[in-house]
Formats: C-alpha cells, structure tokens, sequence
C-alpha cells in the first residue's frame, strides 16, 4: 500500500521525526510512504492532499497548519475512500477518523503548573516571565494560552510576549530584545522549536544564565546543554516519532478492515537536570 | 492633413515575415510555451496521473488565485511597479470574510464588502505610488506588513471555520458544466484582463507609463489616475482570490497566502515581463502560472522526497529557462 | 503684430533647478498663424522655455494668456486641452510601443462596445500609414516597436503626433535635428501649410538658414533671458549668429559663406515665404 | 588636445550652492536620514532603555548580519538586478558550517571553505545574468529555492550544533574594545564597501550599468564580468553573514534567515537606492537597514502587543517616508 | 586614395533584423587622416554600419581590416582598444552620472594605493573642465548627473569623450546635431584639427553643407547599401541631394538656395581646407 505524509515544514526537527516514525512503520509493513513538505502554505496543504486523491493512495496522514481550512480536502478524501488521520493538529469537527499526537492546550497547562511550582520552590515564589510565541501557530497559540491558565499564580507577573514567527533568527532578535525591555524578567517560555533555540542562544550569548530560567518546547542539543548546566529549567518533550509511528500502524489497521480509536493521545515528558540523561544521546 | 505627399521609399530589402520570425518577435511568450510544454511531457512521461482529466480540473482549481492575482500583478509590474502586498490582501480578506459569515452576515454582502475592502486597500497604496511618487516597492512592502497584522489581530492566530452548508463554499469548491468554478472564475478575469490589456487605451497607457511614463505624462493622459486605478485592480483582485481560497478551504485565516506574492511575480516575470515596466504579456503570464502549478503537482505526483522537491523545482526552472534564452538569443527581452 | 489679440502671450516667465536660473522674466508674444523661430546658444532655456508653454514643466513665477484668456497649465493634458502641441527634443516616445501606438498615445481612436471603449486598431494602422506617407517617412513595418527605429525615423514619429491633432500652437524643438534632406523639406512644408490655415507655430532650430525658409520673426535667447527680436526680413543670418553667440562669430557652417553672399541669402529666402499669408492676425484658426 | 579654445559663457544665472541646495540634492539620504532621527527621537521619548549603551550596542550587534549583506545588495540593486537568493546562502553556509565544524573541522578552514562556497554560488548565478542575460530575479528565486533546498537536504531539518568552547562563536559574540565584534565586521565591510562603490572604477561601472548597460559596454568596459562580480560579492557577504549568525546562534539550521532577502531589499531600498538600477546609496542603506532594526528594537522596548507590531511598522514607514517625499519633492529619485 | 594601405577597409557587411536587411554587402574604405562623410536617408543603414565599426554592432557578414590587419570586433571593448572611437548617435551616456564620470567612462584616471585602483577624482574635474572648455561648451556645474543637462550639452559630453582619447579613427554619427552655431563651428574645428594629425575621421550628418567644409569624400548609402562614392572635389550639394534622396529633388533648405550659386559654393568651401593635409596616406598618426 501507498501512504502520504503531508506535513508543515521540514525546518524542524519535530516534523523530521513524525516522518522518520511514519517511515519505520510503513518500512517494517513493506508499504510505500511518501511526504509532502507544504513549506507553511496552508492552501498548499490542500492542494496535496487533492493531488494524493485523485492519485489514490491508501491513506493520509495530516499534519495540518490551518486545522479549518484543510477540512473540505479531508471530506474529499473520505469520500474517496481514503482515511486521514490528524498528527500534532486535531482538526475540530473533521472528517479525519483519529487523531494522532499530543494535547497542546493540555500540555500547556501542564508546563505551565510545572512553572508555578518551580517557581514556588526555586525561584523564591516570584517570577516575571517573557513569552516568545509564533502568533501564527494554532497550536503554539494553544500552548501559550494552557500555559497561562496555570502559570498565572500569585507572584508570578507576566512581561511581553514577542513573535518568533517560527525562525530562529527572528527569535533570537525577538529575544535579545525582550531582555532588554524587562531587565527585571527572570523567566523565558518559548512556545516552540525555532523560539527556543532563539531564546537559548539570547540568554547564553547575554550573559544571562544565572538570571533568566528558560522553559519551552522541544529538545535541541542547547537546550540539553542548558538542562545540563541548570539555566534551562525545563523542556516539553513530545514524541513526534511514535505519534507518526502509529498514525501509519492505525492507517495499516484500516486497511486490513480494522478500527482505530478516534483519539490517541500520545503522552509528553517534561525534561528536566533530573531525566535529561536518556534524552542527551539523540543530540550527539 | 494636407502636405505634399512624397511616395514612401520601397522596401526592396523587406523580406515577407516568416512563421519563423513571429515567434521570435514574441521571443518572451514562445520560451514560457516552450518550456510549458517541456514541464507537461516530462511529467506525463514520468507519472502515471499527470495529464488524467481529474488531475488537470485540480491543477486549475488549484491555481486559480494564483491566476486571478497574477492578471493584475501583469498590469502593475508592467507599469514599472510592484505589488508585495497582495498575499496579505488575501490574508485579510480571508480571514474578514470568515469572521463576517461566522458573525451571521448574509454572504453575499460579505462578497461585495471584500472587494471594496480590496479595492479601498488598493486605492491608499496607489494614492502614495501615483500621487505622492513613493516607489511602489516601499509603500507595498509597509502594506504586507500592516495589512497582514491587521488579519493576525483581527483573528488573534487562530482560523475562522466558514460553515460548509452555505453556498458561499461554492465559490471555491462548485462545477459548473463539468469544470470547477474557481477555474471558470480565473478564466473570465483573465479573458477581462487580456482584453483590457491589450485592446483598450487603459491597457496602452500601462504599458506606455512602464516604458516612458514622462511621455505619456506629455501626451496629456491622466497618468496618475491610470496608476492608481491599476493598483486598485490588484488590490481588488487579490481580494476575489482570497474569498475563492476562503471558500475552499472552508477557514479565514491570518495565516493564508504567506509568501503568495513572490509566487505571483515568479509567475509573471517567468512569463516574460519584465520588471523594468513597459513590456508585458497576459498570454505569458497563464504560461508562467500554469507552469509554476504544474511543476508543483507533478513533483508530488512523481513522489519525489520532500528534501529534494525545494532542489528539483528551482533547477528545472533556471535550466529550461536558460535554454530557451540560448535559442531566442537576441530575440526577445533585452534585460 | 501689433493690432489683434496673440494667440500666446507669456509674460514674466522664470524658472529654477537647484543653482541654476534657468528661465529669467521671460516674454513671448505669438500671432495666430505666426511662425516663430526661437534661438540660442545651447542651455540657453529655449526648451525649457518651451516646456513651460506645453504644460509639461510648471514655472515659477509669470503668466501666460492664450487668445487674451490666461491659463495656468498645471500638466500637459491641460494644454494639450487648450490645442498646444509640441514637438519634444527628447522625442517622448514609449520605446515599447509601436509605431502607430505612439502617433496616436492619448488620443486612440476608440469603438464603443457596450459603453467600453476599445482601441479602434485596424483605424489607427491606417491613419498611421496616412500620417506617415504624409511626412514622407518611411518606416520599414508600422507594427515594429520605436525602439527598433532609427534616429529620423524616431523624430519623424514625433513629429507626426504633435501635427496631427489640429493644433492651435504648434512648438517644436528641434524637430529636423536627425532628418535627411528629404524630410526636413517635408517639415518645412509642414510648418507652412499650418500656419498658413492660421496655426501658430514656434521653431526651435540650431538650422539657422531653415528659419529664413519658414519664419515670420526670431526671438534669440541667451543664459535664459530673451535678449532680442528681429523680423525675418530686417536680420540676416550673420546678425543672427552674432546674437546667439553673444559677440561677433564667424560661422562657416551656418548655412552661407561669409563675407559675400549674405545680402542676396535673405533676399532669396523671402520669396519662399510669399506663397503663406504675412502675418495677418486675422488669420481663422483651422 | 589643442583645438581652439573658447572662452566658456560666463555664469551669471549661477547661485552659490546653499546648504540646503547640498541637502536637497542628497533627496533620498536627507530624507532617510531625517526619517532615522525622528525614530530615534521617539523611542528615546517613549521608552527608557532605548538610547542605553547597551540597548545600542545590541541593535548594532543584531542588524550586523542585515548591514553585511545589505552592503552587496545595495552594489546588486544598483546594476538594476536584484538577489532574492541571500537568506538561502545565509542558511546553507551556516548550516554547513555546523556541519563541518562538527565533523571536527579546524574552524579557520571552515570560514574560509564557507566564503568560497558563497562566491562561488553568487558566480554561478551571476553568470546566469551576466553572461545568459537571464532575468536577475528569475536566477536568484531559482537560486533561493535550490539552495536552501541543499541546506535541507543536508541537514535533514535538525539544526545542529556548535561547541561554545571554540574561538569560532566569537565571531558572533566576542567583544572588542567595548564593540561586539559582528558590528565591528559589519562597520568594516560598510567602509569598504563605501569606498569600493564611490572611490573605485570599479563602483562607477556599477552605476553606470544600472543607468545604461549599453552606454557602459560601448565604453569598453567589460560589463559582464562586473555584474558576475557583483554577485559574487553579494554571495560572499551572505556567506559572511551565515557565519556571524550561526557564531552567534550557536547553531546552523536550514531555518535560518528566512525572508532576510525581502528585510535586506528593505533597508537598501528605504535607504534610497533604485530598483531601477542607477541610483545607489551606501550611507542610504547603512541608515535604511539601521532604521529598520531600530523600529523593530524600539517597538518591543515600547511593550507593544506583538499583535500590533506588524501594523505599527509598517505605518511608522510608510508615514515618514510620505512626510519626507513632501519635504523633498521635486528633488532626488524621480520614481 | 590608391597608394597606401588604408586605416580601415570594410568589405561585403551585411546585417539583418528581423525582416529587415538592414545592410546589404556594404563595403568602405578610409585612409588615413581622411575625412569621410557618410550620408543617406534615414534609416538608410549609417548608423548600423558604424556601428559596426565601434564593435557595438557584430555584423552577419563581412570583413574588417585596419592598418592592412583583419580584425573581428566582438565588442566595443576591442574596437577601443584598436583605438577606434565613436560619438553615438543616442549619446549613450549615463544618466545618472555626473558630467566627468561620463566624460571617463571606462578610461577613468586611476591612483593606486596599495595596488588597488581608485578613481582620481580631482584629475577627473579637472581635465573635465579643461576638455569642455576646448569644445567650447559650457555647462554649469561639473558635478551634475547628466539627466539634467541640455540636449546640446549633452552630445558636447559625447564628443569630448570619444575625442580625447587619442584615437586613430573617430566616428561621428550626427555629432552637431543638438549643437548650437559657435559649437558647431568648434566641433568642424576639431575635425579638421585631428584630421591634420593623421586620424581619420567618419562624419555622419544631415548637414549636408558640414560636408563640404570638412570632407575629402563623401559615401551615400540607400536602403543598406552603398550606391555611391564622390571625391568632395567632384561633386555639388545638389549631387549628394538627390543621391540621398534617390531621385532629383529640390532642397531649399540645404545650405544653399538653387539654382543660383551653387557653383560658387563648392568653391568657397574648398579653401578653407586649404590648411589641412590633403588625403595624405603618409600622415603619420598622432
Ligand atoms: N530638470 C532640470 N534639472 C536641472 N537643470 C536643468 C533641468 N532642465 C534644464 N536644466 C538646465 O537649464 C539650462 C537650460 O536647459 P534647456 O534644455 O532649456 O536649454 P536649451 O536652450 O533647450 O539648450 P539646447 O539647445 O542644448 O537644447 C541648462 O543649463 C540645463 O542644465
Ligand atoms: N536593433 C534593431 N532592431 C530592428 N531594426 C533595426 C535595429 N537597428 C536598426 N534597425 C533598422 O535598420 C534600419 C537602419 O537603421 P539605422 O539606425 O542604421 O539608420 P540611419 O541610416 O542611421 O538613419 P538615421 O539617419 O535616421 O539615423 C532602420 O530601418 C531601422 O528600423
Ligand atoms: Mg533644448
Ligand atoms: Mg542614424
């Protein structure tokens, strides 16, 4: 059988490994796999996916930017037949048959109670943090919002937020100059990859480390370093791997006639100095 | 006029124009058609779908906003100026439309308010390109910005679901006669903007502003309110592509068209205008957008790996190109 | 000159770019059906001059009245409303444009269909070989693209356009620079079939024997202010050219041998000129 | 030559050249520069960190990358081309860079492997637009696809690391005498760039390419083999640029520098330097370019909604450029 | 004429646009210190054959010799460098840069520093001025963009720029056309001056009584090809009038009124190249 993988961009490691999953599992069934990279073009996305119908493949697994906008493609789809499964993005009131990834509202407020409490223990229960989002991003905007629901406890004040716009250089500049804005800042949540890489490096090449304690969103070799050294408080980890990994598993289920549940949530890890260990070896 | 006439000098050395020299006087239109072609064979040699009838109706649904901007980006840039903002026209126009329908208004007001939203948008950056003589690049350049922030705030990053049971979704998903709506859409602006082009004295006066805007000043037209009318077509049509894209995705977003105008000037300028002004062609244009479509869903079809999609795309299009220029060498664009 | 209201009438007429003073309280009076040659060393400001009659450069200061009305042309679409033609030395053409595109640029005969006008294209081909036979040029395709034309065939375009639409004030500045012998009779003829039917017209030429063929009077220009004005019949090209030049200048080239012949070339200049009406205000515009 | 001489005309219609006339002539870098001082003027009111030492010295630090390159595309914009190419190399030379400093490269080697990798692709597609006669803008969006393509590709999408325990990041991050050391480079390729440009024949073909190709090839002067060079120097600078970036980042990724090639036009472009060829500043685009960063700097200082931010910037431009245009008019560019 | 092997020797050019044979087998030869008038009707072919001859133009046919070498210009660039310059009709100036850099273009004076060139820049302003003042042209300010210049100011930049360079054959397509009278004067001057020192001199004009003051020959082309050669000596204005024209054709305006003292003309034009040495192949190049 042949399956298609229509993901965002091929510029963050978080998307290489849900294709890296999906591969291993299309692999080990000896089906064919194939991915399209819409380079964040939401229309794009579409265009693929209509592309992948008229192509017939067997199935389609969606990692989508716009959840609303890709839902008339993933009605086509099933009207000819072919399933698709969400990855990453749950597409409210589509025509997917699962869902496949992490809860980001949900996540969110998970990093974002694991803040408040570090922030009670560690940071002498008062904290001034500084968001660099990518306003762009549905589900970084989740992660913002979960994280502010929990975080906002007493003592804790929130500084701007600034757009990293998913591109680490912007994020960086972004970065430096949130610093500069809140000299007074002593924490950074980074909402995903690129931004995190960005606030990384500003607090690092600033002079920082001993100020400001960085939170955020997926592993990279400096955040591990940062863990390591301690200025990097915590990370969330999600598993992109297995959630492509079985998104291809439940699409070889459909085929051979079976069922998939709907949702399945693939569970995130909040890395800290306490569990970095087993993560250190995949940034080597 | 009554002055003595004097018999024109003969042509003895006028030759009857061949068939040969029709194509090379349209040097720009031939390469784009040449290489339109080239793209087609190679791909309905190396994929199975490429040219099945479903197959092309998606590649014209597909690229009809890109069509439909591309007709007036032709105009601008072939009066010597540029229009970066209307991928975030069509972001707006996107994502108000959406909130609009989703706040309860009947859609087919919604419709006429985005155009005249769009041709509102138009309108102020044409009044500082014609009137005010900021060049074009800067005032569009400060328009993508805002105009792209004004979606983002309007929507706060999220995407605005349209309801699929109103018939609005037509606009982008319906057949008529066996052919998808967007694609007729597309077709009648290009047909209006080939005929306006070329076969109206708007359309020469466009051409005339790109090529000697002075002497056309000094031929007495209104080379202003051409101007600024032409980026009020833009602005207007890049809205029309964004209630299409709306309608067929079935969301507004603040997130659409990101990086649709540099498309749209590929598209253009692969077509063989140029974008010094005053040498433009529609027919090229169609080409140079179907052709940028095409190499898009044949790649997909022939299952290239995404790494090498950004690679293979970018080469086939400096390589045919180039080859066509050895061929129409000193025929044709000079720059 | 005197008795009659001049078709042009420019009073006080200056003009700036950056240091330099370009125009300086310049007048110029016109008759209707008046052919007036008007010359100058060069930067002298004849063109800019000029320019300001056609609307297409806005002076600083000074007045302009055309038949005893004053108008301000803000643009030369305002002039060329007034019937104010000119000939530009630069030529003003749209190089991308074809030849019969460029006779006819903003005034395209138009077909309305459905209230839309088109462009009447089979009619501008034809009236634009009509045009050009006209002027005895020939050029090698009408469809051929100016760019593609050689220095007079360029000029000759020009040309045809400003004499085409019934002008009331015909300015050309220097339009027999790049002609051939042939054309620039052709020309010549030109200025004196219009004027003739009462169109005034304003010559700028460095040809100095071409303005005792077709001129009524002469207005010399120096470092932008006009120094002097001479009828045709009580100047000859001597004086002409020591006005120009500013001081006494012995030209070789300036049309006649000199010291002997210059009495006789005005005389045999003249009676060119005795075929056109002599300077009658009264003259009605075509 | 000895041929008669004539005493020239005197010049009684001159006046001495006032301080205005100087200003006025210099339209586009009078208005760019008034235009720096009145963001600068509001920021230092709005806000209270913006004029510190370190606040300045930041921005300077942050906008080296943009002055490097905007260096060379102020040379490019000039000959009337256009790269659209430069955030791409920007991506591939510091990814690659990470990449090879990884594999254990000595890191001298690796700038100096790097800076030939960015000529080399800046001579490739120079020689597609000089000597093919290839549209720039065809070349260099051919050129951006491709190359951050092999970036991808050679990546695999992970950014990858670089030790911070060699002397290598301090390209990005050192200090010297007070100065971070990527504004110290930046400053020194202006300086040079300054002089190369106004001082050197070599910068008067630039020029005079942009304003009439054919008048400078008539002259002699071998025309092609300066645009190939001027591409190949905006390469080489983007290279340069990539390695301060991935110094200072810490890391190379195919991410990197996207949309830099439109920021970069930006700054030469509101710096006063023609599209159209012919007319370049370099004092314009250092202003541009510091212009720019500092709207970008100011606005975060201000605590605006980052909703608001896009809207702001671009208003703020396209409102001081009006203004100055109405103070300037009829001065400086004509387009 | 015979005698000697000529500066330069053009046989069998041929060029065509599109549909159109622009030169047909078109040959041409100047020795050296002559001074060739090269006239026509417009569009005739002049300009392209010159071009030719600069490099700016590779014909489709043909051979070139100079000084008795073949030669193949692939571009300006190689004719320069055999020392042949040309006055373009167009000018071919840059308008955005200032009267010296065009005056320079591509022979700019350099200082080096450290083995890099940079331009010298107050040698530049100052030979600048020097060689506009030799032309007699005054132009009011040395640093400003030629864009801004006046249409004759404009072509004196294009003259000094091909005359200073010490060529050994100089073209001249329409050089005074946009000159007035005493720049006129200054330019024939300059011909008859470089041509003394062994240049050999094309002079393309529509002046046709230019020709006689400073022409040892005269070539016609018609329709792209070469119909006729006159010594200066042999032939008449009224000759080269209807050779160009093609037919016989009455020209009041060039130069000399007919019938009358046609005779005389010739004459009178003749002594004044007395001075100059006359068609001498041995004149040794400056
Ligand atoms: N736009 C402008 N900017 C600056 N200076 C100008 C401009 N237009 C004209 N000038 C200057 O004004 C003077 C007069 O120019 P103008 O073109 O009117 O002269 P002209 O008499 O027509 O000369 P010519 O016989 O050479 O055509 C010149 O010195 C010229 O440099
Ligand atoms: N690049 C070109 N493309 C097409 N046709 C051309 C081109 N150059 C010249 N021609 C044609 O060749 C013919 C000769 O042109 P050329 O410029 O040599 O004439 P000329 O003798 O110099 O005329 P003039 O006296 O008007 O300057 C013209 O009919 C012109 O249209
Ligand atoms: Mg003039
Ligand atoms: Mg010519």
């Amino acid at each position: 059988a042949t399956y298609a993988v229509v993901t965002i961009n091929q510029q963050a490691l978080f998307f290489n490994q849900i294709d890296d999953g999906a591969k291993k599992a299309a692999d080990a069934a000896g089906d064919k796999l194939v991915v399209f990279n819409a380079n964040n073009v939401p229309s794009a996305q579409n265009d693929a996916i209509e592309t992948y119908i008229t192509q017939k493949v067997d199935g389609i697994v969606l990692v989508a930017i716009d959840v609303n906008g890709v839902k008339p493609a993933i009605t086509a789809a099933k009207k000819a037949g072919i399933p698709v499964i969400a990855v990453d993005a749950q597409i409210p009131g589509g025509d997917n048959v699962a869902f496949v990834g992490v809860d980001n509202a949900k996540a969110g407020e998970q990093i974002g109670s694991f803040f408040a409490d570090y922030v009670k223990k560690d940071m002498g229960g008062k904290a001034k943090v500084g968001i660099v989002g990518a306003l762009n991003s549905f589900i970084q905007n989740q992660r913002l919002d979960g994280f502010k629901k929990t975080a906002s406890v007493a003592g804790v004040t929130f500084a701007d937020t600034v757009d990293g716009q998913n591109v680490q250089d912007v994020a960086l500049t972004a970065s430096e100059n949130l610093m500069t804005a809140n000299p007074s800042m002593t924490a950074i949540y980074a909402t995903g990859e690129p931004q995190l890489i960005g606030a990384v490096s500003a607090v690092d090449t600033a002079g920082r480390k001993d100020k400001v304690k960085v939170f955020g969103w997926d592993l990279t070799a400096q955040a591990v370093k940062g863990i390591d050294e301690g200025w990097v408080a915590a990370v969330v980890q999600q598993d992109p791997f297995t959630e492509g990994k079985i998104a291809i598993e439940s699409l070889a289920k459909l085929k051979k006639g079976g069922t998939v549940d709907p949702i399945i949530h693939v569970p995130v890890t909040i890395v800290t100095k306490a569990n970095v260990g087993q993560y250190s070896g995949m940034f080597k | 006029m009554t002055i003595p006439v004097q018999a024109a000098a003969s042509s003895s050395r006028l030759r009857p124009r061949t068939l040969k020299d029709r194509f090379l006087a349209n040097g720009s239109v031939g390469s784009i058609a040449l290489f339109f072609l080239f793209v087609v064979a190679l791909f309905s040699l190396t994929t199975e779908d490429f040219l099945s009838l479903d197959n092309v109706l998606n590649v014209l649904r597909q690229s009809a906003p890109l069509l439909i901007v591309a007709t007036a980006m032709t105009l601008v840039i072939t009066t010597g100026g540029i229009d970066l903002s209307v991928g975030s026209v069509l972001a707006l126009t996107s994502a108000l439309c959406a909130i609009l329908i989703h706040a309860g208004l009947p859609w087919a007001l919604v419709m006429v308010l985005m155009l005249l939203v769009g041709a509102l948008v138009g309108a102020i950056q044409g009044f500082f390109v014609a009137y005010e003589g900021i060049p074009s690049f800067i005032v569009t350049l400060a328009g993508l910005s805002v105009i792209r922030g004004l979606a983002l705030l309007m929507t706060g990053g999220y995407s605005v679901p349209i309801p699929s049971d109103i018939a609005f979704v037509g606009l982008g998903r319906a057949w008529i006669l066996g052919m998808p709506l967007p694609a007729l859409i597309a077709a009648a602006v290009l047909l209006v903007g080939f005929v306006t082009f070329n076969e109206t004295p708007f359309g020469r006066y466009v051409t005339g502003i790109g090529a000697n805007a002075e002497a056309v000043r000094r031929a007495g037209v209104n080379t202003r309110g051409v101007t600024l009318l032409v980026y009020v077509l833009s602005g207007s049509l890049a809205a029309l592509a964004g209630l299409v894209l709306a309608a067929r995705l079935g969301s507004g977003s603040s997130n659409a068209g990101q990086g649709f105008e540099l498309d749209v000037i590929a598209a253009v300028v692969l077509g063989g205008t140029s974008l010094f002004g005053g040498r433009g062609t529609m027919v090229g244009t169609i080409l140079g957008a179907l052709t940028v479509a095409a190499i898009g869903n044949g790649l997909i079809l022939a299952h290239l790996s995404p790494f090498l999609t950004p690679i293979v795309t970018g080469s086939i299009i400096l390589v045919a190109i180039w080859m066509n220029f050895r061929i129409f060498r000193g025929a044709g664009r000079k720059r | 000159m005197d008795g009659g209201v001049p078709r042009v009438r420019m009073r006080g007429i200056s003009k700036r770019y950056g240091t330099i003073q370009t125009l300086d309280d310049v007048s110029l009076d016109l008759m209707p059906g008046e052919v007036l040659g008007l010359v100058g060393d060069n930067g002298a400001g004849k063109s800019t001059l000029s320019k300001v009659l056609s609307g297409a450069v806005v002076p600083d200061a000074g007045t302009i009245e055309i038949d005893g009305r004053a108008v301000a042309f803000a643009s030369p679409a305002e002039a060329r409303a007034q019937h104010v033609e000119m000939v530009y030395q630069d030529l003003s053409l749209c190089d991308t444009v074809d030849v019969a595109g460029n006779l006819f640029l903003g005034r395209e005969p138009r077909r309305r269909v459905l209230g839309i006008p088109f462009l009447d294209k089979p009619r501008m081909r034809a009236d634009a070989a009509a045009m050009l036979t006209s002027l005895g040029i020939s050029v090698p395709d009408i469809t051929v693209q100016v760019e593609n034309l050689s220095g007079g065939q360029r000029q000759s375009i020009a040309i045809g356009r400003a004499a085409s639409f019934d002008p009331k004030v015909l300015i050309m500045d220097e339009p027999t620079a790049a002609l051939a012998v042939a054309e620039v009779e052709a020309v010549l003829e030109l200025i004196r079939t219009v004027s003739a039917r009462g169109v005034s017209v304003i010559l700028i030429t460095h040809r100095l024997q071409d303005l005792f063929l077709v001129c009524d009077r002469l207005q010399v220009m120096y470092e932008g202010r006009a120094i002097a004005q001479r009828s045709i019949v009580d100047t000859d090209i001597e004086e002409v050219v020591d006005l120009i030049v500013g001081r006494k200048f012995t030209a070789r080239s300036a049309g006649h041998a000199r010291p002997a012949g210059h009495a006789r070339s005005a005389e045999t200049a003249r009676p060119a000129r005795s075929d056109r009406p002599s300077d009658s205000p009264g003259a009605s515009p075509p």
